[in-house]
């Protein structure tokens, strides 16, 4: 699993790729967690176009994500969803409850 | 049998090894990919629950052909035991979050039983065994 | 630990793990390739000239880590080990065909050879063991 | 491992897929070397482009076509090589004994 980020205005763009599992998820979370709280980007939007797979505990740091933007009134946006990480977040009930788009530009024009 | 140690990064390994035989038994590639999550989020559990997070305590996973008679046809499938040398599971704590609450957690056990028909865990000496069987849809079988 | 039968369909399930193995060590891409090959390439001959297609009978793989002192640096690597249940090998037999011949067959040791830093066949007591080591690059290591 | 094939005036262009290995090589060989010697086809393309892996057993099964058509000379093409089976010739030393095109329209028009 790789993590990369960009900044583009207000937004910071987390590229995530390969596996996200339970061997590698504490270390999206903290990265994403600071971001929002330490940095306090107003936009977060978390890449998931080059993810393989995304087990429970991935989601679970998506969600954890999602209610640390939410405490302190930023955006938290996930795109470039997979066949795969879409399953996975369509079985957890939770696709609804994100802000979610095919890909940066939209979300970045949203 | 695969045999391994509780260490989290030999998830994608198994993951690897459970994708390839799901697809060689002639499973549709969404179950493949389901049957596949089910096995990650039972070794996570043992990694985890069983095993407080140890990285060197071990982990057998046997592979076996299972057979039922399903609306009076013969249907072939996949036996999946996956066995930890943990402390004895107490059955109450069995249960994921209900999906409509929107918080971390709580979603391995949902994902491992949307994705089989079987899941049953036993306790046999000082093992415990996680039993999950999948059945091929008559006629898709290359058993 | 790996032990599985001898029926050339679980080759794909092998390449799998192997695949999956040599990634989470840190290979290059390239390399988990040939090292996934190697292993394909080996468990066929031991179908074929172990067990002359016999579909039943037992292989058994460990994968274990391995390390030497390379120019004067230490080397972390993967020893991959294949044992079965054939007759001995003959060691004159161990070879491929001239790499500029246009037959078909003999390419199998070559593709190994080509692969992996160490290739030995030894025999104890009723096994076969072939043992594979492939060393990572300094600095290339997260093992 | 899946086999379609297709015709294209006095040409055939085997489609093949997935895993070509010992379990599944021997059905390649069958039905390529009936096609050269029994239909005796003026041309086969076998159409490598979503073959995932290719073992030593799959490329003496491309040696065999090769060898079969070039005693009833006619043509043999390989063609949409990917990365892993590419790879598998170059270490063979083969890649330079068959006739490969990127894809099937410059073998058609060659
Ligand atoms: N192997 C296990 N050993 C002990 N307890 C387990 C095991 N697997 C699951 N459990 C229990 O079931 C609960 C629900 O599991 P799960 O749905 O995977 O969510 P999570 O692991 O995120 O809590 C766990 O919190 C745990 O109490
Ligand atoms: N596991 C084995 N048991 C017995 N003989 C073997 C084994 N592996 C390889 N050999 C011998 O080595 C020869 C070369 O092997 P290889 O290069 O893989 O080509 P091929 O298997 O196509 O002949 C084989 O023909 C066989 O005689």
């Amino acid at each position: 699993m790789q993590i990369s980020t960009r900044r583009k205005d207000k937004t910071t763009i987390f590229d995530l790729s390969g596996d996200i599992d339970f061997a590698n998820s504490p270390v999206v979370r903290d990265s994403v967690l600071r971001e929002i709280r330490e940095s306090r980007t107003p936009c977060v939007v978390v890449n998931l176009s080059q993810v393989r797979y995304m087990d429970s505990s991935g989601v679970a740091s998506m969600v954890e994500g999602l209610k640390a933007s939410r405490d302190l009134g930023s955006r938290f946006i996930l795109v470039g969803l997979t066949t795969s990480t879409r399953e996975v977040l369509q079985l957890s009930r939770l696709i609804k409850v994100f802000e979610v788009y095919d890909n940066e530009e939209q979300a970045m024009t949203s | 049998m695969l045999a391994l140690y509780s260490n989290p990064k030999w998830l994608s390994v198994v993951r690897g090894t459970v994708e390839r035989l799901t697809e060689t038994l002639g499973f549709p590639i969404a179950q493949c990919r389901s049957i596949t999550r089910a096995v990650d989020e039972a070794l996570t559990n043992i990694v985890r629950h069983s095993y407080g997070n140890r990285l060197d305590q071990p982990i057998a996973m046997y592979f076996r052909r299972a057979q039922r008679r399903h609306d009076g046809q013969v249907q072939q499938g996949l036996e999946i035991l996956l066995c930890d040398r943990g402390p004895a599971i107490d059955p109450c704590k069995l249960q994921g979050r209900p999906l409509d609450e929107i918080r971390p957690g709580g979603l391995g056990l949902h994902f491992i039983r949307q994705a089989v028909d079987t899941v049953e865990f036993t306790r046999k000496g000082p093992t415990n065994r996680l039993r999950l069987v999948k059945y091929l849809a008559q006629g898709s079988s290359v058993l």
